[in-house]
């Protein structure tokens, strides 16, 4: 079901572990739907020089959390900004449908890295928000009008 | 089965005996024929099939008379609740089953409760299993059926069906039990259950897979589920499955020959297994009933870690179990099984089910026990739940 | 086969070939695993079926999204029909379909008159053929669905589907084909037929019993029929019967490679019979069309005599042939297929149907002729009718 | 499905064949229902000195004809009309449910060809009534009050 690329990932994750000390940190998604992940950056001069995750969660987690951190190394805050699921989904050979919540949630933790970044530095506008740890928000009922999910092509 | 995996799945299915496949090769090539036609060909293939239908009966303790082939146990649990609650909806449209079913069970009655039928759904204690006093209180006078499942396909709970089953008459209801995980594992016998309506399926007992049978009890009316020619005496129509039949026999009866020595050996594999996670890993709780359960099945959870990424990671050491229902997995929610037993959610995730069969061995729960502590303690490192509840 | 039977019953039922057995063989042993499990035994599987699904997808002109499993012609009849008339209820209750359908579609009907459907049966002319123009006459707004087989079981008539199903589309009605019959024996090609369900079975075209399909075209909304787990994208459960899906498969696509000489040869032996039969036997009839038939089917009433007792002489001498449907025997009324193109009840009752297949020669031919000569004259002496008008 | 008696009966029937100028004939059943049974007896000195069948029908129906000549050649007329559809099936080793309606036949086919004779040598009452050519009449709806057959034991 998955492709070599996410079981690579997967099996030899990149990045697992925390950063002392942290420019930015961002916890997204909770226990109760079977995914959290968290993401450490350092940041300097606007470039994000280093990331690490912890993941609790299906392979599909732990591979894009992985793939995620590796995207956005040697990133600019803009950069990593526009890194969506699609990207990240991508790079990984595609996830099956069921798992494309797993990026979104990506995609979702390197957000709330970055506005805690911006937040520890006073960057934040008041509206922006981040995932608010429900899976239910960016997860199975948004999905098929945010990534154009077909229900009947499932599988 | 493949050379080198550990194979800890046999709740999810078997492999096909090598004596019970040789029972059915004949079927597929020379003695092909029609069970319903008149020539030899034919009438051959019905004394097979009767044959057949007796030996399941005799297994069960039911009449041939009462033993009904269907392709699966899924089919046997439709046809079994939608037929009876039809049957009897002049009666009453009121239907009990449990939070634990499979889905086989749940998603009928999902149906049914959508097509004007009302459904209660009895909970379960800590262990999984289904008090008497629960199903007294939800009896009404227009309940028609009552369908709960003789043993647990995630936790292995066994449930008191007799007692139950003697509620459910008492109070004017058909009981019927999904016995697809204790058929082959456990001793079942119909009347000694005092069931109206039993579910098995062939490839849960080293039988074929697109077998099941239903027993119903002499005097049950259902109606009819697959309509058509006038196969099992007019009540499921479809070219009798010849070869999947025999099969089913041969492994039934094989299986209540051995039912002793195989659910010792399957004991003493469990609770090795048992022993070995508790004593090597922290933070893992048992679920299900620790001594009311099919003597294959071990349930276990793993705080901090999530079921999916420990099945790859076993997987990857060439060692197959399962994570709640493999029936179920695609889903996102945790097992309903696991909820319903009160574990909370993110131990619900963290579930593995081993369920040990004909081929394990006393090296295999080495191996696995070995790899778990790797894995668990791999993925545990991974975790940010780990980390913070060490903080 | 048996050493020495002469087989005229395909259309009944065939043997496994032995090269679709030995596809099957290894998804019974080694490769057993549960197709729905993330592990390598189960997602190796996963793929088998999704390869095979594939494969009869091809044979059908469909896409593999397209076609989903059952257990039987019988089930997916089922299936398609009530889980059509049930999903567009609110649309219509009125259905069509033809007095010689097999009874997988006919009781079907019949339940679905019971429950609330309204049900038009179109007549057929003295060939078997439903008309057209019969069939536009019958279309009404609240008509949801149109099942009409595509080559009938016992007189071998093949309908004008792709005419059929233009009206059917036209009148804003689903249309369904039982193509059991015609699958393996003539070419079936969904999207040229413009059908929006279809059915097949594998032991029809010498795969495996019990395993069936039901081409769904995409965008048709079914009703389910067998609740439960996920399987067949969680439109119709139970755990996957692997080695019967690698068989059917198997087999569909070694028919479909072989359609062309495959008919030929049994056209050939059917017009040597016929042919013998009519120069050697007074008082026959052929029954279905002279043409438009299964190159396979040959149905003959010989008169002032009765159907069973001819098959029963006929297996005296090892010849394994039908009279009507084998899956309507054990009835005591004649088939309603012959009724339904006009024959009188006792010309009905005195019907054989031999249907040649792979394993027949034109030697067989030449001892059926010998036999039916023999029988036939035998059975004429034994009878009131035949004396009755010799007078 | 059939005992290896009424296989005997029906591959090797006894007393095939009409009797000319027969003292009682009687026939029952109708093509329609696909049985029809013709009975020829001889009799004399109100004993049953031969009788001839003619069969139209299925296995069964030639193996009753066939076992129901057997039975009332040699008997008097008294004890040939005692004879019922029950002593034809046992004489047989019964018969599949579907088809005890052609002992039934048989039974009713022994009566018509005694009553032809009664008629013929004016010893009928009149109200005597022979089969009326109608299965239904002896067949199906009747049978299972006649004969306590239970649809549930089929097969
Ligand atoms: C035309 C037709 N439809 C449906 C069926 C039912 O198929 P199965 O016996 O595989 O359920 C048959 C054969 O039995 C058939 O000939
Ligand atoms: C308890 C239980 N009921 C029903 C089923 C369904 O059986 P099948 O997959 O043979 O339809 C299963 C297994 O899949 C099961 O474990």
């Amino acid at each position: 079901m998955y492709s070599e690329k996410v079981m690579d990932h997967f099996t030899n994750p990149r990045n697992v572990g925390d950063i002392e000390a942290a420019d930015g940190v961002g916890q997204v998604g909770n226990a109760k739907c079977g995914d959290i992940m968290k993401i450490y950056l350092k940041i300097e001069n606007g470039i994000i020089l280093d990331a690490k995750f912890k993941t609790f969660g299906c392979g599909a987690a732990v591979a894009t959390s992985s793939m995620a951190t590796e995207l956005i190394i040697g990133k600019t805050i803009e950069e990593a900004q526009k890194i969506t699921n699609k990207a990240v989904m991508e790079a990984l050979d595609g996830l099956p449908t069921a798992k494309v919540h797993c990026s979104v949630l990506a995609e979702e933790a390197i957000a709330a890295a970055l506005l805690d970044y911006r937040k520890k530095n006073g960057l934040a506008t008041e509206e922006e928000e981040g995932c608010n740890g429900c899976c239910g928000s960016c997860g199975s009922h948004d999905l098929h009008m945010h990534h154009g999910l077909d229900e009947e092509n499932e599988e | 089965m493949g050379e080198k995996t550990i194979y800890l799945d046999h709740a999810a299915t078997t492999w096909t005996k090598p004596e019970v496949l040789e029972a059915m090769i004949p079927y597929f090539t020379e003695s092909f024929g029609n069970a319903s036609s008149i020539y030899r060909l034919g009438r051959d293939n019905r004394k097979a099939v009767d044959a057949a239908r007796a030996d399941i009966a005799r297994s069960l303790g039911a009449d041939p008379g009462e033993i009904f082939f269907t392709a699966s146990g899924s089919e046997a649990d439709n046809w079994a609740i939608k037929g009876a609650a039809q049957a009897r909806a002049s009666k009453g449209r009121h239907l009990i089953t449990s939070a634990i079913e499979h889905p086989a069970v749940l998603n009928v009655c999902e149906y049914l409760a959508k097509s004007g039928f009302e459904v209660t759904y009895l909970p379960v204690d800590a262990d999984g299993l289904v008090s008497p006093d629960v199903l007294k209180a939800a009896m009404r006078p227009d309940t028609t059926l009552v369908s709960i499942m003789m043993a647990n396909n995630e936790i292995g709970t066994i449930q008191p069906i007799s007692e139950l089953a003697a509620i459910a008459k008492a109070g004017g209801a058909l009981f019927h039990t999904d016995a697809v995980q204790a058929a082959g594992n456990i001793r079942v016998d119909v009347r000694e259950l005092g069931v109206d309506l039993l579910t098995i399926s062939g490839h849960k007992f080293y039988g074929p897979k697109g077998i099941g049978a239903l027993y119903v009890k002499k005097g049950v009316k259902l109606e009819t589920l697959i309509h058509g020619g006038h196969q099992e005496r007019g009540k499921r129509a479809g070219t009798e499955n010849v070869p999947g039949i025999i099969g089913m026999a041969k492994a039934l009866t094989l299986a209540t020959e051995n039912l002793e020595s195989h659910g010792e050996k399957l004991l003493a594999l469990r609770q090795k297994a048992l022993a070995g996670i508790t004593s090597r890993i922290s933070h893992v709780k048992l679920n299900g009933h620790p001594t009311t359960r099919l003597p294959g099945n071990l349930n276990m959870s793993f705080q901090y870690i999530e079921g999916e990424s420990l099945l790859l990671m076993l997987d990857m050491k060439n060692i197959a179990a399962s994570s709640g229902s493999a029936c179920t997995s695609g889903s996102l929610d945790p097992s309903h099984v696991l909820l319903a037993i009160g574990l909370p959610h993110e131990i619900a995730h963290g579930s593995l089910r081993m369920s040990f069969g004909d081929a394990n061995t006393e090296a295999d729960v080495d191996v696995l026990l070995d790899c778990l502590v790797e894995i668990v303690g791999k993925l545990r490192h991974m975790s940010p739940l780990y980390e913070s509840s060490m903080n």
